[in-house]
């Protein structure tokens, strides 16, 4: 057994859940002062250590330690087994969302070649695919062990909403296998290293989301209702179903539905990323040519620069719209994104074959 | 290296996270139940009617809709890593299938199953 | 002791075994219904291990092919058993024997 | 060595769900014990390198299939429901099947002849699929080379099951019946 291999892995898996448990830990903070500024208030800025305030960034923590010191409540004739299963079940998506997603260059050190990423699977962007498929089971459970009217019908709504995306959003990714030829994250990422030629120079890298400017748009509004954050909050609709699914939690389990929520943000700006900016690419900056540091720092800053780029969007979206009423949500769907999917993949088709990367012979 | 040592070792790094979490609400909190607090949480009204009603059907179309629509998403999958390598005839046969794809769609719309409201 | 093609074979059978089982003596539709998808998924791993053993990918694109055939057998199966619910109320198979000679 | 561990594990993981699908009352237990099942048999595929397999069963099968059963579960509010094996002749029954399936069992593990290996016809073992271009990239190439016409018509296939399933559940969606 191979253990500084095993150990390197140990290593990348730490760093993953870390910086998803992190970057969705602070997005709570992030999306509070955002919504104050938005709303010309101040957001937290009362919880300090010793004075220092940070901007209020210590509100997270805060937020952790009063979450576990609340009570664990479980109703009266909810099923035990399965209202505790149930955050779990959540969470575990986002947690491992990140396994196949490169966050940086491949260098070789100690004569060995490592690659940033957990792990490069043959199936690549299924695996993403597939694992957040398993998460409609946490909020079936959650509304279904509850014994609560309300948040069953929470839970009915998610499920119904959360499937109904899962079509457009594998339907949007075709065109980017097309592009690219293949599943796998870190090829895909290597592709969009190369740039669009125009009389010899390289003008445009080859970015998901100038081969795909529709698939981008139909895959983010698909992701953010995968994520269940306004304006398709239906689920949660306060005003409605005095907080969907979750109503019965409390504590930490609660907590963890929510965690899981921040954190699956961070999960699909880092795909978003990937499939159409490029990864950790720097345009005009040939990263596989640099020596070892300065390679892997600009690597990370650009994949983790895009990542929260992409989070502030979702903050941003989440406070400037208002919610859809359930039909609108459905339609949107089924009758706008669903078609606009099926029709990308013959745009794609002519777009490839004007570009001239594919022949009809 | 196998390539699924990796995935595992994430989904133990997870199952630690969750246990963690679990374990955390389950040992520190306080536990005190009573009568009104075991109650179904209705906004301070008695609740009132069956917790587990049975729900409309159309989100049972949805359901049904999603799983054949999930299939034929996972039929393009392979079709699209060898669309550059099959040229004309990858096209023409994907059209047949896409075809197939929206009439489906097409008369499920006609019939009024995507109808919410 | 790395696992051969009879120790798939075996758990295999012994899957569909438990289908099999659980198709005879449960009364619940929906569960009778969920043993059938056991035993066809006992079926599938069969294929897969034979693709393996053998080294041709053909047992894939058939278990490819019987994921189609389930999906839309339960889409339908499962439209059934709500039709039927519907107008019985139940969805016990001893109480649904209308059809019984 | 780590192979038959991993084959092990899932192996028995499989089967004491699929005995949970099998003798669990609850019918949210036995739907969530066969998507557990499910998981256990993908990673088996995944251990025998079907790598596109193991990803679509857990997409479809677990993800899809199984929600669909939850749903109806749920739907048709058979989560309180308590479904017993049976009276007297039931129990009867259940064991007659128990042998009869562990006779089975046995007569599959004496002529599978542990140990034994069968030819290879294609010569696609995991490094070679690995150089063609992976697994996902050769059952695509089978899919859309010789299985063609089968793939077309499992597209007919689904297209009738859509059709079927709106039509079986049509009068639900009728207003009038709306309240």
């Amino acid at each position: 057994m191979d253990v500084t291999g095993l150990l390197i892995v140990v290593g990348k898996v730490l760093f993953i859940t870390f910086v998803v448990l992190n970057f969705g830990a602070i997005m709570t903070w992030a999306e509070r002062k955002q919504a104050a500024l938005i709303q010309d208030r101040i957001g937290p800025n009362r919880i300090n250590i010793g004075g220092f305030k940070l901007l209020g960034l210590i509100q997270p923590i805060a937020d952790g330690i009063k979450m576990i010191m609340k009570e664990d409540f479980i109703p009266a004739g909810a099923h035990k087994l399965y209202h505790t299963l149930a955050p779990a079940i959540a969470m575990f998506p986002a947690l491992v969302g990140l396994a196949v997603i490169p966050f940086g260059p491949s260098f070789d050190a100690g004569g060995r070649h490592i690659d940033l990423q957990v792990a490069n699977l043959d199936v690549g962007i299924l695996f993403v695919l597939a694992v957040s498929s398993l998460g409609v089971y946490g909020i079936a459970l959650a509304g279904w062990a509850s014994n609560n009217k309300y948040s069953l019908l929470g839970t009915v709504r998610a499920t119904a909403q959360m499937i109904s995306y899962e079509i457009p959003m594998g339907l949007s990714i075709i065109g980017i296998v097309m592009t690219y030829g293949t599943l796998e994250l870190n090829k895909i990422v290597d592709l969009q290293g190369e740039y669009f030629r125009l009389g010899g120079i390289g003008v445009l890298p080859k970015w998901g989301i100038f081969y795909q400017p529709l698939g981008f748009i139909l895959l983010f509004t698909a992701l953010i209702a995968e994520t269940k954050r306004t304006p398709f909050d239906l689920p949660e609709g306060e005003s409605e179903l005095v907080a969907g699914y979750n109503v019965e939690y409390s504590g930490m389990k609660w907590g963890m539905f929510f965690l899981g929520e921040f954190a699956s943000i961070v999960v699909v700006s880092a795909l978003i990323a990937t499939l159409y900016l490029g990864g950790w690419q720097v345009p005009y900056v040939h990263l596989t040519a640099l020596p070892v540091l300065p390679r892997i720092l600009l690597g990370l800053i650009s994949f983790f620069g895009k990542v929260v780029v992409l989070c502030f969007l979702q903050l941003l979206i989440r406070w400037t719209l208002p919610r859809f009423r359930y039909d609108q949500l459905m339609d949107l769907g089924w009758k706008r994104l669903l078609p606009l999917a099926i029709v990308n993949v013959p745009i794609t088709a002519v777009w490839l074959w004007v570009l001239g990367g594919f022949k009809l012979g | 290296m196998n390539p699924y040592l990796p995935v595992l070792v994430t989904f133990a790094a997870a199952f630690a996270v969750i246990g963690m979490f679990l374990f955390f609400c389950h040992a520190f909190g306080p536990k005190q139940t009573s009568k009104i607090k075991s109650d179904p949480f209705e906004c301070g009204n008695p609740p009132s009617g069956p917790a587990h009603d049975r729900f409309a059907v159309r989100f049972y179309i949805v359901a049904m809709l999603f799983l054949l629509f999930d299939i034929e998403v996972v039929f393009l999958y392979p079709w699209a890593i060898l669309f550059r390598d099959l040229g004309g005839l990858g096209i023409a046969e994907m059209s047949f299938f896409l075809v197939l794809l929206v009439g489906g769609l097409a008369y499920v719309w006609w019939r009024g199953a995507l109808e919410w409201e | 002791m790395t696992p051969d093609l009879g120790h798939y074979l075996t758990l295999s059978a012994m899957l569909f075994a438990i289908g099999a089982t659980g198709v005879l003596v449960r009364r619940n539709a929906l569960i009778i219904f969920m043993s059938v998808e056991l035993m066809l998924n006992a079926s599938h791993l069969a294929l897969v291990a034979f693709s393996r053993f053998r080294e041709s990918l053909d047992g894939q694109v058939l278990v490819f092919f019987g994921m189609t055939v389930a999906a839309a057998e339960v889409a339908v199966g499962l439209a059934i058993i709500i039709a039927v619910y519907r107008s019985r109320k139940t969805v016990n198979i001893d109480e649904l024997r209308q059809l019984h000679g | 060595m780590s192979a038959a561990i991993a084959f092990w594990i899932l192996a028995i993981g499989a089967v004491s769900t699929a005995l949970g699908v099998v003798l669990m009352r609850n019918p949210i237990t036995s739907a969530l014990n066969l998507v557990l099942s499910l998981c256990f048999v993908a990673g088996l595929y995944a251990l025998l390198e079907a790598h596109f397999v193991a990803a679509i069963q857990v997409t479809v099968y677990a993800g899809a299939i199984m929600v669909l059963f939850t749903f109806v579960i749920m739907l048709l509010d058979l989560g309180q429901v308590q479904d017993r094996i049976g009276p007297p002749e039931g129990l009867v029954k259940a064991a007659v099947m128990g042998l009869l399936g562990i006779a089975f069992v046995v007569m599959v593990a004496k002529s599978a002849h542990l140990g034994i290996t069968i030819p290879s016809t294609s010569g696609l073992t995991p490094a070679n699929v690995a150089r063609a271009g992976g697994n996902t990239r050769l059952v695509g190439e089978l899919l859309f080379g010789p299985y063609l016409l089968p793939f077309e018509i499992a597209g007919v296939l689904l297209v009738v099951a859509l059709v079927g399933t709106v039509v079986m559940a049509k009068r639900e969606v009728d207003p009038r019946r709306r309240k």
